[in-house]
């Protein structure tokens, strides 16, 4: 009998491993079940379009000086040891967070300091920031609460529970802990004290595994030893599992767009004209209907299509003879080869960057494409001496604000994270982003932001090719599926087999 | 142990000139370059390579290994979890290979320039020119995809029987599991097959050399003249003098499998230390590589102990001097 | 007073060895040193110009190690050497080498000297291009001149050593050492492994090549036959020693060590009775890795008393020229 | 064949198949052993002995040698024509024991002595019934007492633990000497000894040739003794034959084979030996080629007396005393006014 | 001459090794004639994402991949990317190899051993482990992998030339030559290296193939030439995403390393009958 056989017990594979079980110290998509089962934050991205939702926070308060953000937690909320979760456990997931330095740290760092997070009475804390920003609320999504007294009795030479969160949980989540293996994955059961309380059909136990090989995710779907699976697939891999009458394929627009970045300050790249014949020679349709079979949306701005602050209308399409006479109008001379960098191991980067080539093959220019592993990309785009001519890779929903997009990735303050690879700088821009960031007023902040994508396409800083589409293969039998782009809807709180 | 000692220096050299950053990575994907400095400086990766290697030495001498970079726990640990899962590999592919191997090679050297010989040659020169990866893609294809017989990769679906050897098999047996057992044992098919071709065709060409050198020798020369019935001097005399080069040829092809095992764990996902490895090495990550590299020179050292063990088991010369 | 044999000897003498030793390290699994083989262990004697010194003992009493360690091949743990009045034993590399030219070793099958891929002219003209200063063309006159005295047609310049019969092989083993003209040649049991019909052509080979060039042999051998034909003194060894030495004649007449007693007894003598109903020496001799106190025969020894387990004999004089080390020769 | 007989060789012919052609290794050779002698079997390397002692004991191999013809009479049976499971079964290690000639080689080094003897006793000991296939306690004993009492005899030191020990923890001639042990086990008419002292130092040989010709002597076994050392043929055998490049040319008692020999070529080689009251004798020539060999008798090319006879015709026997058959057209001077 | 003549003379009797050396001119002369075996010199470049993932037969005739290429041209210059690699990397193993082999086997003192510790290391670690741990350190490029592979083969070749004179430098010639006074420098290059030659041939070839299955491992790890390389083990790593409907991707590249490797070592067992050393000497006796 497969293991999914069993009524109320819902089994996902996902493409990679947990490794660590710890919320604080990852901020991907890969372990996201993990923090949105396991544990809660104070916030909760929900639905889509996304919206920021109250979660162990009740409300919130902002001062009027935008600098200090006062949350109210709820009563009934509870740790899966049955003790209340209270102020003192927020304050201490804060500055356990700050002491790591890991995950999602390194954006709380440019807001807030260690020692800034207060415990004004049991049920209320206070933050209080660096420099006023509304970075802050999207990211208190990451503050995962923990079990401060459990994990404090558990803490190794000063390790702030770390050898032992990795192994085993301290939160209050919608599932408990039962089994972990790092190698296999994990298995929790329902939490029924809940705070959020339960509909009238829920899961009983869920298991996420890692299941690294996508055949066997889509094989072990069809045959029902899974109910769903996460990671890229192809069209033809979907459509196998649709056709087999067992699974439903859920599509949802996502917020992670592709994109080449180009070196602006690298000559020739700092050419404009260059950048603009590059973008003229990639074969949008090519990827993006042929290879990837129409799975993803043209995306041909530094902004999500389907989020506010995206313009229309604009933007660039295959055409090599306005390549050419872009190229003609150049003022800097492509005197040597171009390096393309793609990540190694994704063949999607690996195929947008040989299809690049091509493209600039066409048009005279030559380029050599290098694979990289991610912690070397990372690592070169830190510094325009040795950041790559070319490098092709995603930006995804850290939270969903355009300032995840082009607010990271064109303000030349960025410089030296690997959103703001292209080292553009464009005064204007910078002018408009900061403007964004100051206002509360959505409308408001859409027309900086149009008008900053505007200018950074018009100057293309970069190639963008698209945002993609979120494919979800579930069982016919599971039902309640909620999809948030920030979680890839592997939040199973609200889904049941039938 | 000078080797093994070597062997980690010149591992952890190679590894620490990887053009990447790993303290990027343990930073975080948003760092600024000031909390990667930081990082950097904690971890000592700013030293100069020397002492970053005599610090190794230091903390390898208290029994650490250090943290995996990626993983965040100690790579001791990540190895020594995932190690049950290589051994077990390995073991069968050693098991296959010999079971299947030895025999052969005896039969082909005994009906030598037959049809059997032929065929048999066939099968070993074959597989020592298929590569192991594309063998692993063709038996996916064929024994996954098309009949649907064995499971594409990974170890087991689902959690494991309470660990006793950490070897799925053996301790679905001791839960009497026999479930689990079959699960395991169809998910080891496809690897080990994978993993024992090369090594098979190898012991078949050793065994097959070896039988035909012993057979050469006086000492069956002598006992063929006193009427010595061939049965009992092939299985029991040619034998036992054939397997004294094949022992030693199973300890090297420990290595060999060892090697295999990088590719063939990476192709079935299987969760062992040379899938662990591979990750390791694409991340950039030190002390896991080191650590692997210590282990499989350590295990692989070690098995040429035991070869040498067994050798003494079957040449009694070396066990009395 | 006996004549202490170490300061005493001929004064005319082309070689004389004082006291050469020379040991192999006995390494246990490790490879780290357990002990040593005395192979050959405080020998000395003289060798004359133009004489032939016969070498006998059984086989791993240590009579190739002198050979080789003549020859510069081993490097002695003690002792000297004096060639032509020079001391060699300490020599090493190029100076050595020099020494080589006159000191020749023939190995126990010359044909295997020869690299089995080269033909016989590149092998014969080597030593030449090696030691000589000689053009290609006055270094092939020489060689053919050398290849007829040894009995070979030229037209074998052109072979292969496998292509040579044993005989042949040895032959041309024995130009290659002539062509540089060597004072003192070294023959290692040089016709073992001969049928009885080769053997005679070789040795009659030896003897002519002997008064053509003026050679010294030392002529190790186990076979006492050929020895006795062709030598004009003999030294006996036994486990790494020379236990007796002298006139051939006198000594296969008049054996004084009991061991060459022995020896000479084990002889099948061919048209008398049968020596194997007579006397037979019994035992083996032991492993020069572990030698026996005292004399080193005594094992075996039909005639050992108490006193030879406690010293070991030194050489001494027996009679006219003749050296013997036992406490009772 | 002679009911004294216990061996007649009758114009035996054996071929071997090599890249360059087919080697007349032997050609219609004939020997003669008479029960409880010992027989030489002398000549050159590549003579054929080894060829003639294996061609007895069916242990040509297979896949090379070619019987031309011929028949070895055993004990008035022709060995030709039993197959190879009865031959292996019945006769090889039964009748016809064997002694090889190198001792060191012909151990296997991984199984002690002791395993090696008994697996000779466990197959044809006197004891074993017909088709027996275990090894029955009873028997094991008994043989094993056997075997004991036979490693005294031949001078192994404390047999019983010699029997446990491994092959290598013994010396050349104590190997030699196990050797001749179980060669003698079976209690066989016939052993067959190649050359099983060449390996072995003089006082050894010495040795060696003293306890074999007493074994063989006190239990009237017959035996054929190859060797190339006229010495040791000297020592130990009654009658000789003397082989030349696959041809039989001399059978002689030992005395008359040394003091009178009939052959051109038998006297040529005692000649040949060295001898330090006369120069160096050699034969001169050198030993043909068996793939092309000399018509006639085949050592006309190194002949001084050869005629046209020899060079187209083998000679006949001829005998030239009692017991000393010569197979030459000009027998020596010596022999025939000896005759 | 004589013995070139006499090794091909004897391929030819040994149906296999025949075969072996057969399939290895082949490769060579695709790899030489490449741009005449496809239809136009790009073929093999050329990407037509409209014509993605077509299987074998008409206009492709081994189908085409994922960007569109042709299989057929893209396997056909993949043989001369394997034809490189296993040419220079095995080259460069040679270069270092023999000769640290050589003098370590024939001097034998602190250097020697110091040199096979050195080899020791390299050999006690699974060859692959050390070459992706190299690759990746400098970089997924042909020349790279040519390094990674030659850094880590090259101690075959020295253990097995060290192994070759040791026993070498112990045979009766060779110690006559020192007899002879001949200088050591002048006994390697003239009497050991011709004498270890054979061995070191039979090595080279089956070294050949070891080699070209280590580079398609590391391409297939993602660590050998960069796409679009036409490289064999990378193609076969594409394809993996594509099965089972995609059959036919991962076909011909396999199909092609599997014959070439079997052809190295077809003829690698074929020259060891030929020219193993043993089997010579027992061929032609003592005399
Ligand atoms: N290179 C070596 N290393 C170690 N031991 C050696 C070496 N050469 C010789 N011996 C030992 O030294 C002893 C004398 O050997 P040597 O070869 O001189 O004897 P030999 O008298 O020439 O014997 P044979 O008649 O067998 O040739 C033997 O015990 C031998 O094992
Ligand atoms: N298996 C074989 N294949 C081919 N030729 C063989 C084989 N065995 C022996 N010969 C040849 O047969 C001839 C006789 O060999 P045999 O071994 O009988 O000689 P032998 O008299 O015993 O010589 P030795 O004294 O060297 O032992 C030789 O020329 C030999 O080369
Ligand atoms: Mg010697
Ligand atoms: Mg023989």
């Amino acid at each position: 009998p497969s293991p999914a056989d069993a009524k109320g017990r819902f089994v996902f594979a996902n493409e990679s491993e947990y490794d660590t079980l710890d919320p604080h110290t990852v901020w991907d998509v890969g372990r996201v079940a993990v923090r949105l089962n396991l544990y809660d934050g104070l916030m909760r991205w929900q639905n889509n379009p996304p919206v920021l939702e109250h979660w162990l926070a009740e409300s919130h308060t902002l001062s009027p000086d935008g600098g200090t953000y006062t949350f109210k937690l709820r009563k009934n909320a509870k740790f899966h040891d049955g003790t209340p979760v209270t102020a003192k456990d927020v304050v201490y997931s804060m500055e356990r967070i700050l002491a790591l330095g890991k995950g999602a740290a390194s954006q709380f760092k440019k807001v807030i300091e260690p020692g800034a997070a207060k415990a004004l009475d049991a049920h209320t804390v206070e933050f209080k920031l660096k420099v006023p920003t509304q970075v802050f609320l999207w990211l208190t999504t990451e503050i995962h609460v923990v079990n401060s007294a459990l994990v404090q009795k558990n803490e190794k030479d000063k390790d702030w529970g770390q050898a032992w969160l990795s192994k085993n949980v301290a939160g209050s989540g919608a599932f408990k802990l039962k089994q972990f293996d790092p190698a296999i994955g994990f298995v929790a059961e329902r939490f029924p004290a809940h705070f959020k309380g339960w509909g009238a059909k829920y899961l009983d136990e869920i298991e996420f595994r890692a299941v690294k090989e996508v055949n066997t995710r889509v094989l072990g779907t069809i045959k029902g030893d899974f109910h769903g699976a996460g990671g890229y697939m192809t069209t033809d891999q979907l459509n196998k599992m649709k056709e087999s009458g067992n699974v439903n394929i859920l599509e949802e627009e996502s917020m992670r767009i592709m994109l080449f970045f180009l070196h602006n300050q690298r000559a020739p790249l700092n050419d404009v004209n260059v950048r603009r014949a590059i973008n003229y020679a990639f074969d949008y349709d090519g990827f993006n209907k042929n290879i990837l079979g129409g799975l993803v949306q043209r995306n041909p701005t530094p902004v999500p299509g389907n989020l506010w602050g995206a313009p229309k209308d604009v933007g660039y399409s295959y055409d090599l003879d306005k390549a050419k006479a872009e190229l003609a109008k150049a003022a800097a001379k492509i005197d040597r080869p171009l390096e393309i960098v793609f990540l190694s191991g994704f063949s999607q980067s690996e195929q947008a960057a040989t299809l690049m080539q091509n493209g600039l093959q066409k048009v005279g220019i030559q380029s050599k494409v290098v694979g990289n592993p991610w912690p070397t990309v990372v690592d070169k785009v830190q510094k325009p001496d040795t950041a790559p001519d070319i490098v092709v890779y995603w930006i995804s929903a850290y939270y969903a604000d355009p300032h995840n997009w082009i607010g990271e990735m064109y303000h030349s303050g960025q410089w030296g994270t690997f959103k703001a690879a292209s080292f553009y700088k464009n005064a204007k821009v910078d002018e408009l982003l900061d403007k964004a960031m100051k206002s509360t007023v959505q409308a408001e902040r859409a027309k900086h932001y149009e008008e900053a994508a505007r200018i950074v396409t018009n100057d293309a800083a970069g190639v963008w090719i698209y945002n993609t589409k979120w494919y979800g293969p579930y069982r016919k039998e599971v039902k309640g599926i909620s999809f948030s782009p920030i979680g890839s809807a592997q939040e199973m709180r609200t889904a049941w087999v039938e | 142990m000078p080797t093994v000692a070597g062997l980690v220096a010149i591992v952890f050299v190679v590894s620490h000139i990887i053009p990447s950053d790993p303290a990027a990575l343990v930073a975080g994907e948003a760092a600024t370059p000031e909390q990667i400095a930081a990082v950097r400086k904690k971890l000592g990766f700013d030293q100069p390579m020397h002492v970053q290697l005599g610090a190794y030495f230091w903390k390898l001498m208290q029994g650490d290994m250090g943290n995996s970079l990626f993983t965040t726990r100690p790579v001791w640990d990540d190895l020594s979890g995932r190690l049950p899962a290589t051994i077990e590999l390995t073991l069968a592919a050693m098991a296959v290979s010999t079971l299947v191997g030895v025999p052969l090679g005896v039969v082909a050297a005994l009906r030598r320039n037959t049809w059997l010989d032929h065929a048999v040659r066939v099968i070993t020169v074959g597989g020592l020119a298929v590569a192991s990866f594309w063998l692993a893609i063709l038996l996916q294809l064929l024994f996954s995809m098309e009949l649907g017989w064995a499971p594409l990769n990974a170890r087991l679906q689902g959690f494991p029987p309470p660990a006793v050897t950490g070897l799925l098999t053996i301790d679905a047996l001791i839960a009497g599991n026999l479930g689990v057992l079959g699960k395991a044992l169809a998910h080891l098919a496809l690897p080990t097959i994978t993993l024992a071709v090369p090594g098979l065709a190898t012991l078949v060409r050793f065994t097959r050399a070896g039988v035909l050198d012993v057979l050469q020798s006086g000492f069956v020369q002598y006992q063929r003249a006193m009427g010595i019935p061939w049965r009992v001097i092939v299985w029991k005399y040619v034998l036992r003098n054939a397997l004294v080069s094949t022992v030693t040829q199973i300890g090297l092809l420990f290595g060999i499998l060892l090697a295999g095992a990088v590719v063939v764990e990476t192709v079935f996902d299987w969760p062992g230390i040379g899938n662990y490895a591979f990750n390791a090495i694409f991340s950039s990550d030190y002390n896991a590589i080191v650590g692997f590299t210590l282990w499989a020179g350590t295990v692989f050292i070690l098995v040429n102990l035991l070869v040498d063990l067994a050798h003494s088991a079957i040449d009694p010369r070396e066990a009395r001097s | 007073m006996p004549l202490d044999e170490r300061h005493a000897g001929d004064a005319a003498a082309l070689l004389r060895v004082r006291g050469l030793a020379r040991h192999f390290p006995i390494r246990n699994a490790l490879g780290l040193r357990r002990g040593s083989v005395k192979a050959l262990d405080d020998v000395s004697f003289d060798v004359r110009p133009g004489e032939t010194l016969g070498v006998v003992g059984e086989s791993g009493c240590g009579k190739s190690t002198l050979g080789k360690t003549l020859a510069g091949i081993h490097r002695p743990t003690a002792g000297s050497v004096l060639f032509e009045d020079a001391e060699i034993a300490p020599l090493q590399g190029a100076a050595r080498r020099v020494v080589a030219r006159r000191l020749q070793y023939v190995h126990q099958d010359p044909g295997a000297s020869l690299d089995p891929r080269w033909t016989i002219r590149r092998s014969l003209h080597e030593p030449l291009i090696v030691h000589s200063g000689l053009s290609e063309a006055e270094r092939e006159q020489r060689v053919r001149g050398i290849l007829r005295e040894v009995g070979l047609p030229p037209d074998r310049l052109d072979s292969y050593p496998h292509e040579l019969s044993g005989g042949q092989q040895r032959r041309v083993g024995l130009a290659r050492i002539l062509t540089l003209q060597p004072r003192l040649v070294v023959l290692d049991e040089p016709t073992s492994g001969l049928d009885v019909s080769v053997q005679a052509t070789v040795l009659k080979l030896f003897r002519s090549l002997q008064r053509q060039f003026n050679l010294t042999y030392i002529f190790i051998s186990h076979d006492l036959a050929v020895v006795r034909m062709m030598c004009d003194r003999v030294a006996v060894m036994y486990l790494g020693r020379i236990v007796e030495l002298g006139p051939t004649d006198a000594i296969f007449k008049d054996p004084r060590h009991p061991y060459t007693r022995s020896l000479l007894a084990a002889i099948p003598r061919i048209g008398g009775p049968r020596v194997t109903d007579g006397f037979v020496l019994e035992g083996e001799p032991p492993s020069p890795g572990k030698l026996p106190s005292g004399c080193r025969f005594r094992t075996r020894c039909p005639n050992a008393a108490p006193q030879c387990a406690e010293a070991d004999p030194p050489g001494r004089t027996v009679a006219e020229g003749r050296v013997a080390a036992c406490h009772f020769a | 064949m002679a009911a004294a007989d216990i061996l007649a060789v009758r114009d035996l012919a054996v071929a071997f198949a090599s890249d360059a052609g087919l080697a007349q290794v032997l050609d219609r050779v004939n020997l003669t052993i008479r029960r409880g002698e010992v027989m030489g079997l002398v000549g050159e390397s590549g003579c054929g002995k080894s060829t003639l002692a294996r061609a007895v004991l069916g242990v040509l191999p297979e896949n090379a040698a070619r019987i031309g013809g011929g028949r070895v009479m055993f004990d008035g049976e022709d060995l030709l024509r039993i197959g190879p499971e009865e031959m292996s079964d019945r006769v090889r290690g039964r009748r016809i024991t064997f002694i090889p000639q190198d001792p060191y080689g012909s151990f296997n080094p991984l199984f002690s002595v002791g395993d090696q003897v008994m697996e000779i006793m466990r197959w044809k000991s006197k004891r074993r019934p017909e088709g027996e296939r275990g090894y029955p306690r009873a028997r094991r004993a008994a043989d094993r007492a056997e075997a004991i009492e036979l490693l005294r005899q031949v001078q192994i030191p404390e047999p019983e633990a010699a029997l446990s020990k491994l092959p290598h923890e013994f010396s050349g001639g104590q190997r030699q000497r196990l050797m001749i042990a179980m060669a003698l086990l079976p209690q066989p008419d016939l052993i067959i000894a190649d050359e099983p002292t060449t390996a072995l130092d003089v006082t050894i040989q010495a040795q060696i040739l003293r306890l074999l010709r007493k074994l063989v002597k006190g239990r009237g076994i017959s035996v054929l003794f190859t060797t190339h050392d006229m010495g040791t043929a000297h020592e130990i055998c009654d009658r000789i034959t003397v082989l030349y490049a696959g041809q039989e040319m001399e059978t002689a008692p030992v005395d008359a084979f040394f003091v009178r020999p009939a052959h051109q070529y038998t006297a040529r080689l005692l000649d040949s030996l060295p001898n330090p009251d006369r120069e160096i004798r050699e034969i001169g020539g050198e030993i043909p080629r068996l793939i092309d060999p000399p018509q006639g008798c085949r050592f006309h090319p190194r002949c001084a007396a050869a005629t046209d006879i020899c060079r187209s015709q083998r000679p006949d026997e001829r005998a030239v005393a009692a017991g000393h058959v010569v197979r030459c057209h000009h027998p020596h001077e010596g022999a025939r006014h000896a005759a | 001459m004589k013995a070139l003549v006499f090794i091909v003379s004897r391929l030819y009797r040994d149906r296999s090794a025949f075969l072996g050396a057969l399939i290895i001119l082949a490769l060579v002369v695709v790899a030489l004639a490449a741009p005449l075996l496809v239809s136009h010199p790009d073929a093999a470049w050329a990407m037509n994402p409209q014509v993605r993932l077509r299987p074998p037969g008409g206009e492709f005739l081994f189908g085409t991949d994922r960007m569109g290429g042709d299989i057929y041209a893209r396997v056909i210059y993949g043989a001369r990317i394997t034809l490189t690699i296993a040419v220079v990397a095995v080259g460069v193993s040679l270069l270092i190899g023999v000769p640290v082999g050589l003098v370590a086997g024939f001097y034998g003192h602190w250097l020697g051993e110091v040199l096979m510790r050195v080899s020791d290391i390299f050999l006690a670690v699974p060859q692959i482990v050390l070459a992706i741990a190299i690759a990746l350190t400098l970089g997924p490029s042909i020349e790279n992998v040519i390094l990674a592979l030659s850094l880590t083969y090259w101690p075959w070749f020295t253990r097995l030339v060290y192994a070759e004179t040791q026993s070498l430098k112990n045979e009766v010639f060779i110690e006559a030559a020192m007899a002879l006074g001949v200088p050591p420098w002048r006994i390697i290059v003239t009497h050991i290296l011709p004498n270890v030659a054979s061995p070191i041939i039979v090595r080279t070839s089956i070294g050949m193939g070891f080699t070209i299955l280590t580079a398609a491992a590391l391409g297939f790890l993602g660590l050998g030439a960069p796409p679009p390389a036409p490289e064999w083990g990378r193609m076969i790593s594409e394809s993996r995403e594509h099965l089972p409907d995609a059959w036919w991707y991962a076909l011909a590249p396999g199909l092609a390393i599997f014959l070439v490797v079997m052809g190295f070592n077809l003829l690698g067992d074929g020259l060891r009958d030929i020219l193993d050393p043993r089997i010579r000497r027992a061929q032609h006796g003592r005399g």
